[in-house]
């Protein structure tokens, strides 16, 4: 079976905690994800998450605090602004904007960090292998070399 | 050293962890290591049992010195668990920066959520460990910064975890503020009996700290208060904190309590759970901390909020209950200059909004408010004790319920006041218009004989425009006030209004009113759906004819029926005879009747006045006269005639909030707007008074008027379910056929006794009924003060204990046990009460009845151990169970029965205590109580609750009727505890307990540095428990305090000044406004002290000027790479 | 007044059986407050208890049948008035909708027939009268239609087990006021407190074990009696059947047959409505109230 | 007079608990606390030779033969009183189910004992006719098992006639055929 890579970003205090508090309950997911801790998911610059797709990332998940409870304050809102950013850019670099992911998921939630992994591994299996690596690289190595 | 400098690589150590076999079961170690092993950079990879052990430790060091290592990385368990252990390791290898590390999650991120895949468990764990080599490669030496610590402390929460945590920081010298929402400290525990398994008494052990707390020096105690905002970071902190106001000064009061035993207000005391009442002037319990009273506010009630005038119902409610007639008279006059004139003829807006109304029936505001003025027969308006003549001249033009008010407001300010009457009398429209059986002539003269009493010069029979111009007016008076009324009649427009039998019905109504008594003929319309029209159909009856009324509206749309006082005139009208015909409208006066359209609509879509009519469908209605009583109109000509603007709909045009006109000193207002009622009106007048006065004296229009006028009160909260029917005490009214036959008062006043009555069905919406009766009771001069405001106050401190305790699960949501429907089911703090000596019944555990129960069953888990409730065990249920069966059969000697499901008696003494029950014969069921009934099948059961149960143990299924219940219910987080959660950025278990850091290592600290937790705040837990965390709770902030300083963790933003373009794009972004833009370097700018590190600016700039220590893009980049690069 | 009210209509068996006085003062009533129900063409039993104590997959399948069926007359809701058949399709719909492999399952088997199954599509609302004249037609307009009201009539509301659990989602489970509202607008006095509202008739055990089953509905008459209670409304035609006619083998434990009278909830509301009682189904019951 | 009653690990069948469990609606029978409200909630426990609560205990175990052939499960009348009340959410209900199912496949209860009985009337005469007659199942339901208990019920059956809800067939529809197919598609493996 085809078993995508899937890079997760996870802000330190909700999401990520969330993830260890899954572990610590001993909840089973699939093992797709790998999780990258940031301080706070407002953190996430796009550039993060195109250069995971152009190193060959089937899916990119963001994991942050519930809007309200941001421990920055707000720093979850901005990026949601971000994400609807990416998910209208994605398709012109041949990406399947479903590829990318947002979900809150506070400290107290391992069963939902456990529930989006498994369903967005098994969109992203659907989806297939993405392909955009190659042509993502020549176009940003011309981005660079503009600018 | 770094890749970039000299481009090679460092050298880099990678550890693998064991875990013993949490990792090692699942991942296979020793093929990571030897892939780690394999990765660019790296020049040792090991695989050990215990990396956080000495030995593993050890190891670390040793290879950074053998190996020259200069990164390191260790991939075990959570990096919030052992990241810091590991930085200090390197650290005191001696050789490293403890930021040349990276650590790596293969246990609650891989091994333990991967069990049953090792290979593709272990296959992740190489990619994390790849990312985290690439990602070290760029790390670079980080200082941490150190910043002050605030000593000072801040405590949320007064109950017995607060009050352990504030001693024990207060004792080593630290200033705490002690922050308690309730007026006392002492939370839950004040409100037992005894403590398990000691049975010491609660009081005993609990006042002496409390006591200590309220006397100590460097504690603050902020009661009745509330944490508001908190911002800042660890030993910084700046908190609000709202001080509700108690209404007296707290260093004045001395707690004699001569302020409560005036107080006419009794409501459920919650420290009594419910079972026994206090006033609103209180203290919780007598050995309450601070001992001082409260007088609780919570603002305007429903009623007085609803009133255009504020007239305080809920306040003479209170007084009439007790039989004070006198004192309620006063705080009717207080607000209210016309008393009789409201007591009879008010549309008591306050009725509609009565809180009793959404139980029963609303109170009879005004048959009560006309039984003060009635009982109190001859009195005087009360004017200021310190009055004086100012000297100034004030004009009030038309002598009805504005002018009236107006007056008197205005002589009470110290004026000389001339009323303009056109009338031969006093009291304006209700005087001309308003039939004797509803408002006797005397009753109204008294009124207005009181208010002309009081200084006022009368003009009576001068008519402005008439007798008197506006502009000689203005010549003599510094300002004027014009409210002559609506006089003009509305005219219908339809053929035949001039016939002579057609009559305007406020010209009929001044006439039957003045004395004359027409002959209508048999039969009468009456045209219109007003509370002018009902009057007149009411008259016509009393005239002998036989009468129908007709109106536009629908029987729903009726404007009379817009009130609750309206839709009782239309009962009495419907009554006496009177036919309603609705949704029909006059075509054609004819010979002999009229003839009718039918009505399609009155109002359009946006609920405007606008009606249609099918012209084609018709109906004629004979009769002898018909009365036009469609409204009455301001005379829009007089107006024009003296100089004043008017509106397009003929009123005049003033200001909404200040009623002046377009010139200057003048205002206006009541029916010269457009038509009203008596207390819009009134209210008309209190408004034009203030303004005058301002405006004589100088000050502001606007300023502060917005609760002038009818808003949303303030209740309580009620169980409006639960709140004992009282059905409405009526006022005594003559028989329809008997009251027609004359125009005398259809209602007589109430007696003192029904008054009473009445008046004792108030629910008391807002506590404190302002009757300011306390204030003379109280012995200390200057202690009740009533104007005392809310405070706010800032405290600066260096962390936070939250010890906010724990609410009690409602046993309502399981209908099954019957809590609220049978009498006789407790909740176990209810019990707690009933058998305290200080409680409502001096600890005689008896039931409803006064008899002590004979049996009592007391039902374990209630709310806990149940998916549909709550999941976990509540802990502390089981003891105080087993404490309660011992209390109750001690002091009744009634058999005893727990139901459980399993005994939980972990703990020191617990199960000797457990034990000790079992040989007092108390019955212990292992069962789940299915239900509690009343159903009763053998004769045994009759009258009592029935516990059906499976004993479990037995292995049958039993029926055991007792007399008491008693429901363990489990403990639950505060309502507002998710409030907290946010205010202070804490996380919450999915409970909604507050989550400490860690459940072992970290248990009273929590994920925001410088806040812990104590108590049941964090979860279920005993005293013991509940004193130790708080002990340990106030350790760990004595050991940030008292080192002085904190060190941050590096991971602030900072901008490259070179690269930066100055678009000011993150300046706004920055929730803490640390960036700021230098205007002449053309650069934005952070500062680093208010950088918490998030990072969004980072995300966000354009220019790709800002990065984050430890965060840095290269470092993420590298890791993304490395995550996707090997595996 | 609402707009117009119109269900596809799930008789089930009993109605066209033993709790045909049910049906015909239910279409009585509902005609005369003008909501109109369309029989759903050539329905089949729903399966009802028994069924699924063979066969769930099976029992599943002939409810999704006659959900088929529905689906094709275009209605998004059913009413179906008898309490087994209300709870089996309930049931059905939650199973297909929770089990990808029922559904699935369930799809096929109805292929094979040339139905579509809709078993992805939004389900089905499933109403019962109750929920239809309380939540739909609304109890002030009913209050309206009034024009016998039941004044004096005091009655013991039975609401029966499967009306209300365990997809309790129109009152409690265990202590429901539906109907009690229902009663009170048609000026009945309601005996609210009559503690056994929902507690087994014995279903159909007063066919199997008789003297299990029909004790339990003489623990629910004798109850009645005790409250003072002239009669009982049912909701369920197996209720109906089992508190009327199996009352004289409640000799056993009261000495005498209690010849309590037992009616459906819709030939009360149809007295009250002023229909005449030989379209409401009189002539089926066996006790009859001395006060109607 | 006495009786010896003991369990050895002969008497335990490994698979059965997971058997159970994966049938639908019984996934939470593992999560019994053993507290006993469906016991004391249900209507007949009274009648049963094992509670509720003690089958789920003896099925947790794997004590397949006494579960099935208990007769606990032919008194569920299926009032759900138990599922509603189950404080870890069990739908025991659907479980006495799945028990009866068991039952009536591998053979366990006597063929006479009128509630499976009844199941088999019911289910037949439904897949045949489409609909059912409740009289005409309960009349053959008493032939089957008790046919003496019929002069008994024939009070009962006058007054059905009398008020004329006496029904002695069942109504055919006409999809007959259709119904059919859905069932045999959908047959359970093992039963007839």
């Amino acid at each position: 079976m085809y078993e995508p890579k899937i890079v997760a970003f996870f802000c330190n205090w909700c999401t990520y905690t969330g993830a260890d508090l899954a572990g610590v309950s001993r909840m089973q997911y699939a093992p797709n994800v790998r999780i990258i801790r940031v301080m706070c998911s407002g953190r996430v610059d796009p550039e993060l998450v195109m250069k995971a797709f152009a190193e060959g990332a089937d899916g990119v998940l963001i994991g942050g605090c519930h809007p309200g409870d941001c421990h920055y304050q707000s720093g979850n809102h901005k990026t949601f602004r971000r994400y609807k950013f990416l998910k209208a850019i994605l398709p012109q670099y041949g990406l399947d904007p479903e590829r990318l992911h947002l979900e809150w998921i506070s400290a107290s939630e391992g069963d939902k960090v456990r529930d989006t992994v498994n369903s967005f591994t098994e969109k992203i299996r659907n989806l297939g292998p993405s392909t955009v690596r190659e042509t993502l690289n020549a176009l940003r190595t011309e981005e660079v070399s503009h600018g | 050293m770094s890749e970039k400098g000299n481009g090679k690589l460092p050298r880099i150590g990678v550890y693998i962890c064991h875990c013993g076999l949490n990792i090692a079961n699942v991942v296979d170690v020793e093929a990571v290591a030897e892939f780690a092993g394999k990765l660019p950079g790296v020049v040792v990879a090991k695989a050990y049992k215990y990396m956080c052990s000495d030995p593993g430790l050890e190891m670390i060091k040793a290879d950074i010195k053998e190996q020259n290592l200069e990164r390191v990385v260790v991939a075990s368990c959570s990096p919030l668990l052992h990241e810091q252990t590991f930085r200090r390791a390197i650290q005191e290898g001696g050789i490293l920066n403890p930021y040349l590390y990276t650590h790596v999650n293969i246990r609650e991120h891989v091994s333990w959520v991967h069990a049953s895949e090792p290979a593709k468990a272990t296959e992740k764990a190489k990619a994390l460990v790849a990312a985290a080599v690439r990602r070290v490669s760029a790390h670079k030496p980080l200082e941490r910064k150190r910043v002050d610590v605030n000593p000072d402390v801040l405590v949320l929460g007064g109950g017995i975890a607060g009050i352990q945590a504030s001693l024990v920081l207060a004792d080593s010298g630290k200033k705490v503020y002690l922050v308690e929402r309730e007026p006392s400290i002492g939370g839950h525990m004040a409100k037992f009996d005894k403590t398990f398994p000691t049975l010491d008494c609660a009081a005993c052990i609990l006042t002496p700290k409390m006591a200590q707390v309220g006397n100590h020096p460097n504690i603050e105690l902020l009661t009745y208060s509330e944490l508001k905002e908190i911002e800042g970071y660890v030993g910084n902190f700046k908190a609000k904190v709202l001080k509700k106001s108690r209404h007296l000064y707290l260093e004045k009061c001395t707690a004699c309590g001569e302020c409560a035993k005036v107080c006419p207000v009794e409501i459920p005391s919650a420290f009594d759970e419910n079972l026994a009442k206090r006033k609103a002037t209180y203290r919780p319990f007598p050995q309450a901390v601070p001992n001082k009273f409260v007088i609780e506010r919570l603002g305007y009630p429903p009623c007085q909020a609803a009133c255009p005038i504020h007239q305080n119902a809920y306040g003479y409610m209170m007084m009439v209950k007790e039989g004070k007639f006198a004192e309620a008279l006063e705080v009717v006059l207080r607000d209210n200059p016309l008393p009789s004139l409201c007591g009879w003829v008010c549309t008591h807006p306050c009725t509609d909004t009565c809180t009793r109304g959404k139980v029963d029936a609303p109170l009879n505001m005004p048959g009560i408010k006309r039984f003060i003025a009635d009982h109190a027969g001859d009195f005087a308006l009360p004017m200021p004790k310190d009055f004086k003549e100012n000297g100034k001249k004030v004009a009030v033009i038309g002598g009805g319920p504005a002018g009236l008010t107006a007056a008197y407001e205005l002589r009470k300010r110290g004026y000389q006041v001339t009323i303009y009457e056109a009338a031969g009398t006093l009291g304006g429209m209700p005087a001309i218009t308003i039939p004797d059986y509803r408002l006797p002539k005397d009753v109204l003269k008294k009124d207005t004989d009181r208010i002309a009493a009081t200084g006022i010069e009368v003009r009576l029979n001068t008519a402005l425009g008439k007798d008197v111009s506006l502009s000689e007016i203005t010549k003599q008076y510094s300002a004027v006030f014009i409210a002559v009324g609506a006089s003009k009649n509305r005219r219908l427009g339809v053929p035949g209004e001039d016939n002579s039998w057609v009559l305007p019905g406020l010209e009929f109504l001044g006439r039957v009113n003045s004395g004359e008594r027409p002959n209508l003929g048999r039969r009468v319309v009456v045209i219109g759906g007003g509370l002018v029209a009902v009057d007149a159909a009411r008259t016509a009856v009393r005239l002998g004819a036989n009468v129908t009324l007709v109106c536009i509206e629908s029987w729903e749309e009726m404007f009379a029926r817009r009130t609750s006082e309206g839709q009782k005139e239309v009962e009495q009208m419907k009554a006496e005879g009177v036919e309603v015909l609705t949704r029909w409208g006059p075509k054609e006066f004819k010979s002999g009747g009229i003839e009718l359209k039918s009505v399609i609509r009155v109002f359009d879509e946006s609920g405007r006045f606008s009606p249609q009519y099918d012209e084609t469908k018709t109906r004629f209605l004979e009769c002898d006269t018909a009365i036009v009583a469609i409204g009455q109109a301001p005379d829009s000509d007089l107006f024009k005639s003296q100089g004043l603007s008017v509106t397009s709909w003929g009123g005049l045009d003033v200001d909404p909030v200040t009623l002046q006109t377009n010139i200057e000193n003048v205002f206006a207002g009541g029916d010269v707007l457009g038509p009203d009622v008596v207390v819009t009106a009134m209210m008309a007048g209190k408004k034009a008074a203030e303004s005058i006065d301002r405006f004589l004296n100088g000050r502001d229009l606007y300023e502060g008027r917005e609760l002038e006028g009818p808003f949303e009160g303030v209740a309580r909260p009620m169980d409006l379910e639960r709140v004992e029917r009282k059905p409405a005490i009526r006022m005594p009214e003559r028989e329809p056929s008997v009251r027609i036959k004359d125009f005398a008062d259809v209602h007589s006043t109430y007696s003192p006794e029904d008054a009473q009555k009445e008046a004792s069905r108030c629910l008391m919406c807002s506590i404190c009924c302002d009757c300011q009766l306390c204030k003379p009771a109280c012995p200390v001069e200057g202690c009740i003060d009533y104007s005392i405001p809310d405070e706010e106050i800032e405290l600066n401190v260096g962390a936070v204990v939250v010890a906010t305790g724990f609410k009690i699960f409602d046993p309502k949501r399981i209908p099954s046990y019957g809590y609220g429907k049978y009498p006789e089911v407790y909740t176990s703090l209810e019990i707690e009460r009933l058998v305290n000596s200080s409680g409502p019944t001096e600890g005689k555990l008896v039931m409803k009845n006064g008899q002590p129960p004979k049996s009592v069953a007391i039902v374990h888990c209630v709310g806990s151990r149940d998916k549909n409730y709550n999941e976990y065990c509540s802990r502390v249920c089981c003891m105080y169970s087993l404490k309660l069966a011992h209390l109750v059969h001690e002091r009744t000697g009634a058999e005893v029965y727990n139901f459980y499901i399993d005994m939980r008696t972990p703990g020191k003494g617990y199960e000797e205590f457990y034990h000790k029950l079992l040989d007092e014969g108390i019955h212990f069921i292992r069962g789940r109580v299915a239900e509690i009934t009343d159903w009763a099948i053998e004769p045994s059961e009759k009258g009592k609750l029935v516990v059906r149960v499976e004993d479990t143990m037995a292995g049958m299924v039993r029926r055991i009727p007792v007399d008491m219940v008693i429901l363990s219910v489990g403990l639950e987080p505060q309502p507002d505890a998710q409030d907290i959660r946010r205010l202070l950025k804490l996380s919450c278990s999915s409970e909604g307990f507050f989550l400490e850091r860690h459940p072992k290592l970290a248990p009273v600290s929590t994920v925001t540095a410088g806040i812990y937790i104590a108590g049941a705040c964090q979860g279920p837990k005993d005293i013991p428990d509940t004193v130790a965390q708080a002990g340990a709770a106030a350790g760990e902030v004595l050991a940030m305090v008292d080192r002085g300083y904190i060190e941050l963790e590096p991971i602030k933003a900072h901008i490259d000044a070179e690269d930066c373009s100055g678009c000011k794009m993150c300046n706004g972004l920055c929730p803490y406004d640390a960036i700021t833009y230098d205007k002449e370097r053309k650069v934005s700018e952070i500062n680093e002290v208010l950088c918490e590190g998030c990072g969004t600016c980072v995300a966000a700039c354009p220019s790709g000027a800002i990065d984050q220590d430890l965060f840095e893009n290269q470092e993420l980049l590298y890791e993304i790479e490395g995550v996707l690069k090997y595996v | 007044m609402p707009d117009k009210l119109r269900y596809a209509y799930y008789p089930g068996c009993s109605l066209k059986g033993s709790g045909r006085h049910y049906e015909s003062s239910l279409l009585s009533v509902f005609r005369s407050l003008g909501i109109e129900l369309e029989e759903i063409p050539d329905w089949n039993c729903c399966g009802a208890t028994a069924y699924m104590s063979i066969d769930e997959t099976a029992a599943f399948g002939m409810v999704a049948r006659n959900l088929a069926l529905a689906r094709k007359m275009g209605y998004k809701e059913i009413v179906a008035p008898c309490a087994a058949c209300y709870l089996g399709l309930k049931k059905a719909q939650s199973y297909i909708s929770e089990y990808p492999h029922i559904a699935e399952k369930v799809c096929s088997a109805l292929a094979k027939t040339g139905l579509e199954c809709g078993c992805y599509d939004a389900p089905f609302i499933i109403k019962h009268p109750i929920e239809v004249l309380v939540y739909d037609y609304g109890l002030d307009n009913l209050r309206d239609k009034v024009k016998k009201p039941l004044t004096g009539h005091r009655i013991v509301p039975y609401y029966g087990c499967q009306l209300t659990r365990p997809f309790a989602d129109m009152d409690d489970a265990f202590y429901p006021t539906i109907m009690d509202r229902l009663l009170e607008a048609i000026g009945a006095e309601v005996i609210s407190d009559y503690p056994l509202k929902t507690r087994c008739c014995g279903g159909s055990l007063t066919g199997t074990i008789p003297e299990v089953g029909s004790r339990l509905s003489w623990l629910l008459i004798n109850e009645a009696k005790n409250h003072g209670a002239n009669y009982m409304v049912t909701a369920c035609p197996l209720c109906q059947f089992n508190l009327e006619c199996f009352q004289g083998r409640m000799k056993l434990w009261e000495g005498k047959t209690p010849k309590f009278p037992i009616l459906y909830f819709t030939q009360a509301i149809g007295i009250a409505l002023g229909i005449e009682r030989a379209s409401l189904g009189f002539g089926q019951l066996v006790y009859k109230p001395t006060m109607i | 007079m006495v009786k010896r009653v003991i369990r050895t690990q002969e008497d335990v069948s490994g698979g059965f608990v997971d058997e159970l469990t994966a049938s639908p609606g019984s996934e939470a029978l593992r999560d019994c606390i053993q507290c006993g409200t469906c016991s004391g909630t249900c209507p007949v426990a009274i009648y049963m030779d094992y509670t509720p609560r003690r089958l789920i205990a003896m099925a947790r175990e794997g004590l397949k033969k006494d579960v099935l052939s208990s007769f606990t499960v032919w008194l569920c009348s299926s009032c759900y009183a138990c599922t509603v009340r189950c404080p870890q959410k069990i739908k025991i209900t659907d479980i006495m189910y799945a028990f009866k199912r068991l039952a009536l496949r591998e053979g366990f209860y006597p063929n006479k004992f009128p509630t499976s009985v009844l199941a088999k009337e019911f289910f037949s005469e439904a897949r045949k006719n489409g609909r059912i007659s409740d009289i005409a199942v309960a009349i053959r339901l008493v032939m089957k098992t008790n046919p003496f208990k019929a002069i008994g019920m024939m009070g009962l059956g006058l007054n059905l006639m009398r008020t004329g809800r006496f029904h002695l067939f069942s109504p055919k529809i006409k999809g007959t055929k259709e119904l059919q197919t859905i069932i045999d598609a959908l047959k359970e493996e093992g039963h007839a």
